[in-house]
């Protein structure tokens, strides 16, 4: 348990090409729209944190974009940081800063443009430039890798994959936020392009613009304002090797270690019980059972059949990505703090025709960093 | 160990964007291209005239609602004649040099907007002194910044 | 579950123009061990790792996942910040609130760069706005260029005032085995070293740079367990404003005055020359060592080259700025301003061999970048 | 090109310029004995006593830059492929499809990844025998591409 609430957020619809606005234009409307939603003012948010990546905005200090549009320089001007990260990232770090007593109420804004730059060369350029990348792997060709060692170790199929993308492509259709929204068939997804075997078209998550924004706040102040406050009860991060061949790709030891961590602070035991709905990270199909695998809610190789069997789905005992995932829509960076506002919305009540069925206390959000999951930020909220 | 040769990995990193103005900056464009107007924009609350246009006066978080048309005249408030070789991101390849690079505060405008200046005998530039756009030739403006040429120095 | 904070440990390279003899992820270990080894701790005992610099220097996406061979990050909390030239600066408050918050009690910080890799002024000119800035900006030299002879203008500041800030900084480097250039020179020499962008001449500017830094950061219980005088961080203040180059008012440095106001009032600092007893001021270029600590309040607008002249800020003066050298010796970008932080903590902790001030109670460590930002961090003997 | 009032004005550009990284030592050694002799080095930690391929200066682990040098066999266990299909002619070294591997040489602890050869995708199974394909002496430069790929032990599968 935290003494971190979050008390207003918003996010844009996610979409292949924005081509109407640009960074600073998408942040400035979803800060007007995050602190509608808390019933604050610019006046009123005393710490900001942006993030962005210089590699998907072409810019060095990809920040400066978007300081006047976040308010930061408000009045003479304000604390501000910048993550280079995914969301959850920018969320942990604008919590720490309230947690650490030095501010009272955070705004974190996210956002990025797939559609600007060239997804293969920006994520080539994550991997090491002496062994790697003259080899031209990029984020899709690496996930491959990981998808076919995770199926060989554990005995899984395409098929176990492609239950993933039906149901959370499924999902989206209730979500008018959501990029793909889709229903498909089996033979639909296995008979999709292939990409980089054994990733076909429909497991792989879009490419999109996008952006959102979370105002944090102390308890002080949470308790004040007039809107039912979405705790944040635990949250921890881990990263762990970086060659993929010092990894088992079929095992996220860093996830398993961020979500004891996390739920350790939130006082959970089992995961499976307590938790009611889960946002996770699923870049491709495959990632969400061995995310939610490494989270602990079932044995390492059971997550596919847990999804076959629908206890993940929309009306399922445990719900996962009920909004349709990242693979409904993939605005890197905004990605994870959008499994934020989702599982954030559900605790609400205010997920609209996508709010799932019974109470949501407790829900878990996910955020990756680098390849094949490298790193993983585990949010837990609650009431 | 002993002494081994060291190695080096070369590349050009190329990497393509497909960068979108916005709404405002799209603004300012089209009447660049199509009207060699530049615009500002003017914040209700400070009164500040900005140029490019934009979505937010960052110090008083209010939308710059009154599009305002500039004069394309304007004064010399800094520059810098660059002599020194660099490469152009843009390019991969060394910029041409020398080049005056300069803030304008434009008439009418309450910050600078960086562009260049033809002038780079440093005898015949000062803050202060008056300079005004040349646009390129109808036909040839894209939508680009660079659709005002240069600014040169009016005696 | 808020704490205070110490830094307990401060590793850094040995900078040169060059490190071939390393590549990015093993400089960055360099520095690693080293702090490790002045904190006398193993990797262990990092409860997180935060970590920064600036991308397309090196051309290197995610450099939190890529470095954690040489970062000690495998299995451990790691995030990457980055702002341009206050990466550095902003880096170690990042690690001051891992470790405030509670979260965390021992935090590695580390900066870095490696300058050498590409072409620094072209990579400097990605930070402009493509559409309107990149054509036309030439790196971080013409606005200096204009920020200097706007002062120059307003106040009748002669350049040989600036070179002697060069002087007392190169002068400064000698005493440190770390700095890239460890030559004092002289004002004559200044005075004749090329012209790049009047008035800036090659000896007034920070050269460039491989070098990394690491800083650890412990909450108070940590800090007391494993250090017997940790510099312990008072305050950090940010301005980071502007979104255009354009925007920017050359005249003034409006953010390092509101960040020093912020500091000032909240710590009750009434006279910072009197009250700090040193500062490692982000100074890329010796006129800033003027201007800006007028924006810093030591003196009123104009008044500074008496400052400088009379020795206030040299070794042995009232408040010495800079005893490392500073940035006009050494400038591994991303490193630079956790080098301020770094350098700052061993003069509290009386511990900066060959370059000590005598009895630090209070120092002040800058830092500068993006578009006129501007950051701080104040330091010191006691907790807070 | 479309001039209505809310045309959207898309700037095409791009951010290109040369970059010149160091290997540093240790990479360095590996890649000139890989360029002279067409050997693959690993590294020893010693206190860990993982062998890493690539070789590490410093320890990843413990931190340490105790490490030795270890001549690996260019022959070991295929812990993974992946098939490529699409194109993306400004990154890819050739023409899709190709195909990626880690394999894990006899003796070490990590994995190395690399293009597979002379073997069809259908042929692939994880753990299965691959040994190292080098250029001809003449062609190898220094780079990691001198090793040209894996492929199943004793020469093709087919």
């Amino acid at each position: 348990m935290t003494d971190i609430a979050i008390v207003g957020m918003a996010q844009t619809p996610y979409r292949r090409r924005r081509d109407d606005a640009n960074f600073a234009e998408l942040i400035y409307g979803v800060t007007c729209e995050a602190l509608d939603d808390a019933g604050l003012e610019i006046g009123d948010i005393d710490n900001f944190i942006t993030v962005s990546n210089d590699f998907w905005d072409g810019r060095t200090i990809s920040s400066m974009a978007v300081q006047d549009a976040c308010g930061s320089s408000f009045d003479g001007g304000r604390n501000v940081s910048t993550v280079e990260g995914d969301g959850t990232f920018g969320l942990l770090y604008g919590m720490m800063r309230i947690l650490s007593g030095a501010y009272q109420t955070t705004l974190v804004v996210v956002h990025c443009k797939g559609s600007e730059g060239n997804m293969r060369l920006i994520t080539n350029g994550m991997f090491d430039y002496i062994y790697t990348r003259p080899l031209g792997i990029e984020a899709t060709g690496a996930a491959a890798l990981q998808a076919r060692r995770y199926m060989d170790k554990y005995k899984l199929t395409e098929e176990d994959f492609a239950h993933v993308s039906i149901k959370n492509r499924g999902n989206a259709l209730r979500n008018p936020n959501a990029q793909l929204a889709e229903t498909l068939s089996l033979d639909q997804v296995m008979a999709s392009k292939p990409i980089a075997s054994p990733l076909k078209l429909h497991d792989i998550s879009p490419i999109s613009d996008g952006a959102a924004a979370v105002v944090l706040a102390h308890r002080n102040v949470a308790n004040k304002l007039g809107r039912k406050p979405v705790w944040v009860k635990g949250i921890a991060h881990c990263s762990e090797a970086h060659f993929l061949g010092d990894r088992d790709l079929a095992e996220a030891p860093a996830l398993r270690d961020a979500a004891f961590r996390a739920y350790q602070m939130a006082g959970i035991e089992d995961p499976f019980a307590e938790i009611d709905l889960v946002e996770l990270y699923d870049a491709y199909s495959y990632m969400e059972p061995l995310w939610f695998e490494e989270l602990g809610f079932c044995p390492k190789g059971k997550g596919a059949e847990l999804i076959r069997l629908g206890a993940t789905a929309f009306d399922g005992p445990l719900p996962v990505n009920p909004s349709g995932g990242v693979l409904s829509a993939h605005a890197v960076l905004v990605a994870g703090l959008a499994r934020v506002i989702e599982a954030s919305l559900q605790i609400r009540g205010e997920a609209g025709e996508r709010q799932v069925e019974g109470p949501v206390e407790l829900a878990l959000a996910h955020g990756i960093n680098g390849p094949c999951g490298q790193s993983h930020c585990v949010v837990i909220l609650g009431e | 160990m002993e002494k081994v040769e060291l190695i080096h990995l070369r590349q050009d990193v190329d990497l393509p964007y497909h960068w979108a103005a916005g709404r405002y900056g799209s603004m300012m464009l089209r009447a660049l291209r199509d009207r060699k107007v530049i615009l500002g924009n003017r914040c209700p609350q400070c009164n500040k005239v900005y140029v490019p246009p934009r979505v937010v006066c960052g110090p008083c978080f209010v939308q710059p609602s009154e599009v305002v048309e500039l004069s394309p005249a304007g004064i010399l408030a800094g520059y810098s004649v660059v002599n020194y070789p660099f490469i152009d991101p843009e390019t991969g390849q060394k910029r041409p040099v020398p080049y005056t690079y300069a803030y304008i505060k434009l008439d009418g405008c309450d910050n600078y907007l960086s562009h260049l200046v033809d002038e780079t005998d440093p005898s015949r530039l000062y803050p202060g002194v008056r300079v005004e756009a040349v646009f390129r030739p109808d036909g040839e403006r894209v939508g680009r910044l660079q659709d005002i040429l240069h600014f040169r120095v009016v005696d | 579950m808020a704490q205070r904070v110490g830094i307990i440990g401060f590793g850094q390279t040995y900078h040169r123009s060059h490190r071939d003899d390393v590549n990015g992820v093993e400089l960055i270990n360099e520095a690693v061990r080293a702090a490790l080894e002045d904190a006398g701790l193993t990797i262990d005992d990092i409860d997180a790792v935060v970590i920064g610099n600036m991308d397309h220097f090196e051309a290197v996406n995610y450099v939190d996942t890529w470095s954690v061979d040489g970062s000690g990050a495998w299995m451990k909390p790691l995030i990457k910040l980055t702002t341009g030239g206050t990466t550095g600066s902003t880096l170690g408050i990042a690690g001051y609130h891992h470790a405030a918050s509670g979260l965390f009690d021992v935090v590695l910080v580390i900066g870095w760069e490696k300058n050498s890799e590409s072409d620094t002024t072209g990579a400097i000119i990605t930070c402009s706005d493509p559409i309107f800035d990149r054509f036309s900006f030439s790196g971080a030299l013409p606005g200096l260029a204009v920020e200097a002879s706007a002062y120059i203008k307003r106040y009748g500041i002669k350049e040989e005032d600036a070179a002697r800030v060069a002087v007392r900084d190169r002068a400064h480097g000698a005493n440190n085995p770390y700095a890239q250039l460890q030559t004092p020179v002289t004002i004559e020499e200044v005075m004749q070293s090329p012209m790049l962008s009047w008035p800036i001449k090659l000896l007034d500017i920070c050269p460039r740079s491989d070098g990394a830094a690491a800083v650890i950061f412990a909450g108070e219980r940590k800090a007391r367990q494993l250090c017997s005088q940790p510099a312990w961080v008072h305050y950090t203040a940010v301005r980071h404003s502007h979104t255009y180059f354009g925007d920017v008012d050359y005249t003034r440095l409006h953010t390092l005055e509101a960040a020093v106001q912020e500091l000032y009032h909240h710590m009750g600092i009434k006279e910072p020359l009197k009250e700090l007893d040193v500062v490692e001021l982000y100074q890329p270029y010796s006129f800033a060592g003027l201007k800006w600590i007028e924006a810093m309040g030591l003196c009123k607008p104009g008044e500074s080259p008496r400052l400088i002249w009379d020795g206030v800020t040299d070794m042995g003066g009232e408040l010495p700025f800079n005893p490392s050298g500073g940035v006009i010796c050494t400038n591994c970008i991303g490193a630079t301003g956790l080098l301020r932080i770094g350098e700052a903590a061993l003069q509290v902790m009386d511990r900066a061999i060959g370059r000590q001030v005598p009895d630090v109670n209070l120092a002040l460590a800058t830092g500068f970048g993006g578009a006129y930002w501007s950051d701080l961090m104040l330091l010191g003997k006691k907790p807070w | 090109m479309s001039r209505s009032a809310e045309e959207n004005i898309i700037f095409d550009g791009r951010i290109r310029m040369p970059y010149k990284w160091a290997a540093g030592e240790t990479s360095s050694y590996f890649l000139t004995q890989l360029r002279d002799h067409a050997k693959l080095w690993g590294t020893r930690c010693s206190v860990c006593q993982v062998i890493f391929i690539p070789p590490r200066k410093n320890c990843p682990r413990c931190v340490t830059a105790d490490t030795t040098w270890v001549e690996l066999p260019s022959s070991g266990v295929l812990q993974t492929f992946a098939v490529i299909y699409f194109s993306e002619p400004l990154l890819q070294p050739s023409e899709p499809p190709y195909i990626y591997g880690i394999v894990k040489l006899d003796g070490a602890d990590t994995g190395l990844t690399h293009f597979l050869g002379e073997v069809a995708p259908g042929e692939l199974r994880s753990g299965m025998r691959m040994e190292a394909v080098f250029k001809n002496k003449e062609d190898r430069s220094g780079l990691i591409t001198d090793l040209l790929y894996f492929r199943p032990e004793g020469g093709s599968a087919s």
